[in-house]
């Protein structure tokens, strides 16, 4: 593999890393310059977005560790538009202001790195060495806020939760190996697909989902993420919710449609149930939530099972997975929009309680209509990106004759409605307590504005993003 | 040469008493203890398996490998899980898991 | 010159005005910019039935542009005769309904910015020939309304307007499962009605009534129809005045026009499978809902009840089958439309005088409001079915077009007109007769304003109630055509 | 020039409009504008029915209202013989009328609003007449149904007017409901609403023999009988009409004596091709009427409001001309119709006389004695009384004369009915005569007056017509009247001249007379009391109207109160729920840790939102906070799914 070939591979990887390096020692060496580490960090962020274009000719690298296909460059864009959102999010986030910003963006940028790898591998030791190097970035981003209590106990809990299941992933990745006899998962699927169905195999793919079901908060395995969610600073839990699952669907994806071919192991009603488990146990549990953030965790756990509908139908009608994917990137703007008027609520208010949303429609017009839009959004009412997904997901049940689900998803809409409608209702229908306006800072106009931008672009002209996520062919 | 079972039972073992050591212990410190146990009988799984099984020449060595990166990243993440449980006994003062509840509901 | 589109998004140019330009606490700017946003898809509209011609029944002044090719969805824009009545009617009652917002002063702006989304949602519904547009003016007016009636709503506002909102999403859901199976059924993918309506016939019957049943609940529910009907009182009852009259005017509308354009044509055989359910359904509601107006100590309340007492003689109309029927039964929707706008408006007359609507504190007031007092007697009469106004002309086409089909669930519904007379009459003579109730010695009669509001659905239910063929000569060839699709019963 | 005939009802309604529009200008002018356009139709009327019947001819006029299709609906001007007749009576009447409500009304300060409602109650009237097919028929049907519902609550502030009103409205709109089907049967069935068409299609689909089809033209024949029973007040529908006497005196006595109560029978008569081809409906026809006529008459006999008394008579002379036209006395009934219309409206316009005279009061046991004071109104009453009594050679006889004649021949128990009812008319008409006329003033301090000439004008011209108008339709002028009515082909033909029955019915109508005189005349032998002791329950029952009122209101009225309320209580509890109704379930599901919120609950619509809510608290609990239940929870969980999985594949 001559330099040129690894440079082709993965180039943006590199850039990023180098991103990362660099904030690292500028913090080092000269700490009064930590006002600019955060645009960095953005700018690295930025060029290897910019990168991307020019390295997406399809190839197979480290004689099979990598891959650069549809689905990693779709999953690298998604990764890093959130994490540049994060970013933006933490600038101005006050708890994290001049609390080790050195660290916190290295670790977000080392963070997304072992994202771009995480969507490409092809092999299950990347696989696992990516996911780990994702969980641990991650846990470390989460218990940022050493002093305060909460963080370090959602960091804890995060972190136990996330080490078990990533230490049974590894035994059923063992166990895999040791049926097919190769950790490459073209080649698991061969061997699988000539030894059949076994107990070892089922044990295996159930070790390995308990893995992945973590990153993505499927139930049962989500139990670490309201808490997590709660504890956290405000930008990381946007981070959890979006980068993170996206790429726990990644390589979901990449697992079932590759390794685990159909006609061996049908794995599609045990999933079908985890969906319509995951949407509906999120959905009601969050009808009674008080703390934003929690609610907006259950929610996002609930949006975790609509787009694992688009995983589940995969197989049995092509919008399946351009399905899973538009709803993927409609929910990145939504709900890191959704974080951003947190942020600026927070700020100002410093409490998560929706109670204390009250009345905010008077002191801060444009937060309160864009958080509403968001929510409205995620609701699924047109013209906003939340409908378009959900009517492609629509779509894809009806196709796939699952009419069963349409229904259920149908009832699971009513329901979020009723507790997204909730935050409205206090923010615009309940009267305040206090009339003097709230201000926002600049870099969260910035999110705001660019997540707004997104929700309304991608509900009123989805062309683009359909065909982009129609790009898939389905065997990749 | 060793068959192949002895190592499997001896892993799924670790992996059992891993799990069992994760639910019960009381202090975080045991969990973490117990997590390791995990990834090593994975490793150790992993190592009996790229000798016994038949694999292809290129990954002969693939199961070591793997094993190899796998002890590394145990490292890894027994050293931040370390630190998270410093912070948590900094802050509120015990490690004991089931008093740490702050949050819930 | 794309006629439906100006006419669809005008008042989304004057709600972004607003928004961007006038700021907040200068109310007076506010009112006028939103009446004139409101006074100009007005003309507009009366441009379209100028250039609109009655006689042939397919769709004009279609405007086609791709909007999503990979789905196979157009924005597609087109009237016949059964959307010209409609856009007219909702430019009508939005003026009517703008002028009555007139002293709607806190948080104006927002009110009207919300107002005037509900009208592009509006004519955007009646003029989409594309089910996936349809489905999002659809959607679209459920948010806009949710605030309307929560902010600015009586006491129990928040209950109503989330209840009302839940209602018709479920509604919506169970629709977009229909249009979705519909558009896989069909052969080469496609939402576009006019294709549609061909195509859909020969789909197999069991498939048929399946969908027609998830699209009849969406509709069902925004009719509304007996058993989905509980969230319309609530939602009048703490809905502005202003927003009842839209509410009852025009959102009603939505889903019987829902019926004309897709629910029957689409789905013929599903649409005759459960012709006796919907006229069994119907005779319930104009019955059932009759006998509940009766009970009612509040003034809103008992309208709202009428209404959809009234909406129940559209379900037994189209349950018939034949021109008659079908005729009769859009009658009924133009009709009521003007009739329970006019109604509303009656009710926020006296409402704004005497802050209350219990029927009990009223009396004798035609002593002191001769005017109002006539006028709310025309519109009673009109709702109760008096011949020479609109109303009789709509039940009674609609009864005899069901007669042949349902010849017992007519004689059955006749009961509702007899009960409908009895609490009109009764909601009269405690209003308007018997001693004058001194509480109310000084008041006002009705101001030239509010009179100016009443007066054009005043002209519109006389003209319709004398000359039907003013609305018939346009809505027949349409619908003789989608009965010829539909193949319907042997008219007398 | 054959429009002509539609700007008859045309005039009256403009008069409506231009009097509702502007009637604070018009102030006491109001009435010169109906009187004014009444007059130009009655001319116009005039032309029209000389021509109809001097020539024999039939005009009509039509244009096309509605058209779907090829099925179209046309609507126009039909004058034939019958409608001629109807002209004249209601035209005269009708403006002699409004002339008297001119003096009656002066003084009242909503004059315009009257005399607005009365001309379009006299559009209605006459665009009913003109009607050529039963659309348009029924149009003005209900126009005149509402104008009596304005009329009669037309001092809304009392409470007692209104209720009469609603009453009014209610019990005929249960006719008018049962006209709208039948006419709706009989679009399916015949296939026309016009009347000239039916004339044709009838026959031809009665001719078919099909059991169905006769079936369902009997079953429209008797559901527009249930229209005209509505209207016309016939038993059991008639509870309207003695209520109805709240209303000013020249509403009763130009809607609820003269016209608007003869549109029923006038409905009958326009479809009476539906009737005679099946001689069930027939038969029904007239045992109704004969029924209400002895029924109404026996009610006379005790009220002492004079008013109430002429209603009832009222109610009986119509219960005679349903009853003549159930017997295929088609020519007797109508000419029965005409001559009443002409001399109950004199007895009623006397009776405004006197009560105008007498300060409002309505009381005939405390009048007496006003042939002094009242001259003109007392011999003009005289005549109406002598003439509904049926004495020759009045109008009055020679019309129930032509009814009993018919009687006798088709069915001896009506005559021997109608024989016994005349008695009776006599009877309670002269006790009303005696009772306020004759004798003592009994209640000395009103000192009652003669009332003005334009009261009295009317009541003079009433009286000449109430007696000569007997001639056109007597054997004298060889029948003219029933020859002129282009009696159908289908209608019994006339029966010939019985002496028997002429001589009967003088004989009753003198007997009644001499009864009354006997108890009621200035010194009356048989004292009223001692045969009221006499007669016992029988009085008692006379007296309060049979109770009809209270049954109704037990068996109707308050039934569907209840309906209505429990109703409204279903819709609130089982759907929308109030919220004890859901007490029983909130307390199953408030064990689980304090589940509900401030959301108002009910019903199913909300017991959904209460499950969610109980669900949400409910999974929300396995959210400990202690990472070990986290731990075992997912380790379960997934154990869970490797056996579900496992026993799925195996």
């Amino acid at each position: 593999m001559s330099y040129a070939e690894y440079l082709a591979a993965i180039g943006p990887e590199i850039a990023l890393t180098i991103a990362a390096l660099l904030v690292m020692s500028i913090d080092a060496l000269w700490p009064r310059s930590v006002r600019a580490i955060p645009w960095i960090g953005i700018a690295g962020l930025l060029v290897t977005l910019a990168m991307l274009p020019m390295f997406r000719a399809e190839r197979v690298a480290f004689s099979g560790l990598l891959v650069i296909d549809p689905l990693a460059v779709l999953f690298k864009v998604i990764a890093l538009i959130s994490v540049i959102l994060v970013a933006l999010l933490s600038i101005s986030h006050r708890p994290l202001r001049g609390f080790h910003e050195g660290e916190y963006h290295t670790l977000l940028l080392f963070f997304a790195v072992g994202l771009m790898f995480l969507v490409g591998a092809a092999h299950l030791l990347m696989i696992y060495l990516a996911l780990e190097m994702v969980s641990l970035a991650a846990y470390l981003l989460t218990g940022h806020l050493k002093l305060d209590p909460r963080s370090s106990e959602a960091a804890l809990k995060y972190y136990l939760f996330g080490a078990l299941c990533s230490g049974l992933f590894l035994y059923g990745a063992s166990i895999l190996f040791g049926l097919t006899g190769t950790l490459h998962l073209d080649g698991i699927a061969e061997a699988v697909r000539a030894s059949g169905l076994s107990a070892a195999l089922l044990a295996a793919l159930v070790l390995m989902l308990i893995g992945l079901g973590f990153k993505i908060a499927m139930v049962p395995f989500h139990l670490w993420a309201p808490d997590a969610y709660e504890g956290a600073p405000t930008p990381i839990t946007a981070l959890l919710s979006v980068a993170s699952k996206a790429g726990g669907f990644a390589v979901l994806l990449r697992v079932l449609a590759v390794a685990f071919p159909l006609e061996a192991l049908d794995w599609q009603p045990m999933l079908w149930v985890l969906c319509v488990v995951t949407m509906s146990l999120g959905n009601v549990i969050a009808v009674r939530q008080g703390n934003i953030k929690r609610l907006l965790a259950y929610s996002s756990i609930a949006q975790a099972g609509y787009v694992l509908v688009g995983v589940v139908l995969m197989r049995q009608t092509p919008a399946g997975l351009p399905s899973a994917m538009i709803y993927l990137i409609a929910y990145l703007f939504m709900n890191i929009g959704a974080f951003a008027v947190v942020i600026v609520v927070s700020n100002a208010l410093g409490s998560d309680k929706i109670e204390d949303y009250r009345g905010l429609a008077r002191r801060a017009p444009l937060a309160s209509a864009s958080l509403a839009v968001f929510l409205v959004s995620l609701t699924g009412i047109p013209p906003l990106a939340g409908f378009i997904g959900k009517f492609y997901l629509f779509a894809a049940t009806i196709d796939a004759h699952a009419y069963w689900l349409a229904v259920i998803m149908g009832v699971n809409s009513v329901v979020a409605a009723f507790y997204y409608f909730r935050v409205v209702r206090a923010m615009y229908l309940d009267a305040g307590k206090s009339e003097e306006p709230i201000g926002t800072a600049r870099p969260l106009q910035v999110a705001v504005g660019v997540t707004l931008l997104g929700t309304f672009v991608i509900g009123v002209w989805p062309q683009p993003f359909l065909l982009f996520a129609a790009a898939l062919p389905l065997g990749f | 040469m060793i068959p192949l079972a002895p190592f499997l039972v001896v892993s799924a073992a670790l992996v059992a008493i891993g799990v069992f050591g994760a639910l019960t212990r009381r202090s975080a410190l045991g969990i973490l203890m117990s997590i390791e146990l995990i990834i090593n009988a994975a490793a150790l799984n992993l190592v009996a398996f790229s000798q016994h099984i038949r694999t292809s020449d290129a990954e002969s060595t693939a199961g070591q490998m793997f094993a190899l990166f796998a002890m590394a990243i145990a490292a890894a993440a027994a050293a931040v899980g370390l630190s998270i449980v410093i912070c948590i006994y900094r802050n509120s003062k015990t490690v004991n898991v089931d008093k740490i509840d702050l949050m819930r509901w | 010159m794309p006629l439906l589109t100006i006419t669809t998004f005008t008042p989304l140019v004057g709600l972004l005005l607003i928004l961007l330009f006038v700021d907040g606490r200068r109310v007076n700017t506010v009112r006028w910019m939103g009446v004139i946003f409101s006074f100009l898809p007005l003309l507009l509209s009366a441009a379209i039935v100028a250039v609109h011609q009655p006689s042939n029944p397919d769709f004009q002044l279609v405007e086609r542009l791709s909007w999503i090719p990979a789905l196979g969805i157009e924005y597609h824009l087109g009237v016949d005769g059964i959307s010209v009545p409609m856009v007219v009617l909702t430019a009508l009652l939005s003026f009517v309904a703008a002028l009555g917002s007139w002293n709607i002063t806190d948080r104006a702006k927002e009110y009207w910015i919300f107002f005037l989304l509900l009208q592009v949602g509006m004519f955007g519904t009646f003029v989409s020939l594309d089910l996936f547009l349809f489905y999002v003016f659809w959607e679209i007016v459920l948010v806009p309304m949710y605030f309307l009636i929560g902010i600015w709503g009586g006491p129990r506002r928040e209950y109503s307007a989330i209840k009302f909102f839940l209602f018709t999403l479920v509604g919506s859901v169970a629709m977009l499962i229909g249009f979705l199976a519909i558009y896989f059924a069909v052969e080469p993918h496609t939402f576009s009605i006019p294709v549609l309506l061909g195509r859909t016939g020969s789909l197999p019957h069991t498939l048929q009534s399946v969908v027609f049943l998830a699209i009849f609940l969406g509709f069902a529910i925004k009719v509304p129809v007996v058993p989905f009907h509980t969230w319309l009182p609530d939602a009048h009852v703490e809905a502005p005045t202003p927003i009842s009259v839209i509410l009852a005017g025009v959102l009603l509308k939505m889903g019987t026009y829902g019926f004309f354009r897709i629910g029957f044509p689409l789905l013929p055989e599903g649409a005759r499978q459960w012709s006796f359910a919907f006229a069994v359904l119907g005779v319930i509601g104009i019955v059932y809902t009759a006998y509940v107006a009766m009970a009612q100590r509040d003034f809103k309340k008992l309208v709202a009840y009428s209404s959809v007492s009234h909406m129940g003689f559209v379900l037994l109309g189209m349950a018939g089958f034949t021109l008659v029927g079908f005729s009769g039964a859009y009658f009924m929707t133009v009709s009521h439309g003007v009739l329970s706008g006019a109604m509303f408006l009656c009710v926020g007359v006296l409402y704004d005088r005497t802050h209350t609507r219990d029927l009990d504190a009223f009396g004798g007031l035609m002593a002191r409001m001769p005017i109002y007092g006539g006028m709310l007697i025309l519109f009673s009469c009109g709702a109760l079915g008096l011949p020479g106004l609109s109303g009789f002309v709509a039940e009674f086409l609609s009864l005899l077009g069901a007669f042949g089909r349902h010849p017992w669930l007519v004689g059955i519904s006749v009961l509702g007109i007899v009960i409908t007379a009895a609490f009109m009459l009764l909601m009269m003579r405690r209003v308007l007769m018997g001693p004058l109730n001194e509480r109310w010695a000084n008041l006002s009669d009705i101001s030239a304003r509010e009179l100016w509001s009443l007066i054009p659905l005043a002209v519109a239910t006389i003209a319709l109630g004398v000359f039907p063929p003013l609305l018939m000569h346009i809505t027949d060839p349409t619908l003789a055509r989608m009965l010829g699709i539909i193949g319907f019963e042997v008219a007398p | 020039m054959d429009f002509l005939p539609a700007l008859i009802p045309v005039l009256p309604l403009l008069a409506f409009a231009v009097i509702i529009t502007n009637g604070r200008r018009l102030g006491w002018s109001a009435c010169l504008v109906a009187v004014g356009a009444s007059l130009t139709s009655a001319v116009l009327a005039a032309l029209v029915y000389s021509r109809v019947l001097l020539s024999h001819e039939t005009l009509a006029w039509s244009f096309e209202w509605v058209r779907w299709g090829e099925t179209a609906l046309r609507m126009g001007v039909r004058i034939d013989g019958l409608g001629a007749l109807m002209l004249f009576m209601v035209t005269v009447v009708g403006t002699l009328i409004e002339i008297y409500a001119i003096g009656y009304m002066a003084g009242d300060k909503t004059f315009s609003r009257f005399f607005a409602f009365v001309s379009l109650f006299m559009a209605g009237m006459l665009g009913l007449v003109v009607a050529d097919n039963l659309l348009l028929l029924f149009v003005s049907w209900e126009i005149m149904g509402l104008c009596s519902y304005f009329l009669i609550g037309f001092y809304f502030h009392r409470p007692s007017a209104a209720a009469a009103g609603i009453k009014a409205f209610i019990t005929t709109r249960i006719g008018d409901v049962g006209l709208l089907i039948g006419m709706i049967l009989l679009w399916w069935t015949a296939g026309t609403l016009r009347f000239d068409e039916l004339l044709l299609a009838v026959p031809a689909l009665a001719g078919l023999g099909d059991a169905h089809v006769d079936l369902m033209l009997t079953a429209a024949a008797l559901l527009i009988f249930v229209g005209t029973i509505g209207k016309s007040a016939q038993f059991p529908l008639h509870v309207w009409l003695p209520d109805a006497m709240e209303g000013p005196t020249p509403v009763s006595a130009l809607i609820h004596a003269a016209t608007m109560v003869a549109a029923g029978v006038f409905l009958v008569a326009r479809s009476f091709i539906l009737f005679a081809q099946f001689p069930a409906a027939l038969t029904v026809v007239a045992w109704v009427g004969g029924f209400t006529a002895l029924f109404a008459a026996l009610i006379a006999l005790t009220q002492n409001d004079i008013k109430r008394v002429l209603a009832y008579s009222t109610l009986s002379q119509l219960g005679y001309m349903v009853m003549a036209l159930g017997l295929g006395a088609y020519a007797a009934g109508m000419f029965h119709l005409i001559t009443h219309a002409f001399f109950k409206a004199l007895l009623f316009m006397g009776a405004g006389a006197v009560i105008h005279g007498f300060h409002h009061v309505q009381d005939m046991r405390r009048m007496g004695g006003l042939w002094g004071k009242m001259p003109w109104t007392a011999w003009t009453f005289l005549v109406a009384t002598l003439a509904i009594s049926g004495i020759p050679p009045l109008s009055g006889f020679w019309s129930k004369d032509e009814i009993l004649l018919g009687a006798f021949h088709e069915s001896p128990v009506l005559w021997v009915a109608g024989t016994f009812t005349a008695f009776l008319t006599a009877f309670y008409m002269f006790r009303l005569f005696f009772m306020t006329f004759t004798g003592r003033q009994r209640d000395g301090e009103i000192h009652a007056h003669e009332s003005p000439a334009v009261m009295i004008l009317p009541l003079v011209v009433l009286a000449v017509g109430a007696a000569l108008l007997g001639i056109p339709g007597s054997p004298w002028m060889g029948l003219w009247v029933q020859h002129s009515l282009d009696v159908p082909a289908y209608a019994l033909a006339h029966h010939h001249h019985s002496n028997l029955v002429m001589g009967l019915s003088i004989a009753v109508a003198v007997a009644g007379i001499a009864l009354a005189w006997l108890m009621y005349a200035p010194r009356p032998t048989i004292q009223p009391a001692r045969v009221a002791r006499a007669m016992g329950r029988l009085y008692t029952l006379s007296l309060n109207k049979f109770h009809i009122d209270e049954i109704y209101a037990a068996l109707i009225i308050n039934p569907t109160r209840a309906l209505a309320r429990g109703s409204f209580r279903f819709d609130l509890g089982l759907i929308d729920g109030a919220v004890n109704g859901m007490g029983w379930l909130q307390r199953a599901l408030a064990s689980l840790k304090g589940l509900f919120d401030k959301w108002v609950v009910d019903g199913i619509v909300n017991l959904l939102a209460t499950i969610v809510q109980a669900l949400s608290a409910v999974f929300g609990l396995i959210q400990t906070g202690r990472v070990h239940n986290y731990l075992l929870l997912a380790s379960l969980g997934a154990l869970v799914i490797a056996c579900l999985t496992w026993w799925n594949m195996g």
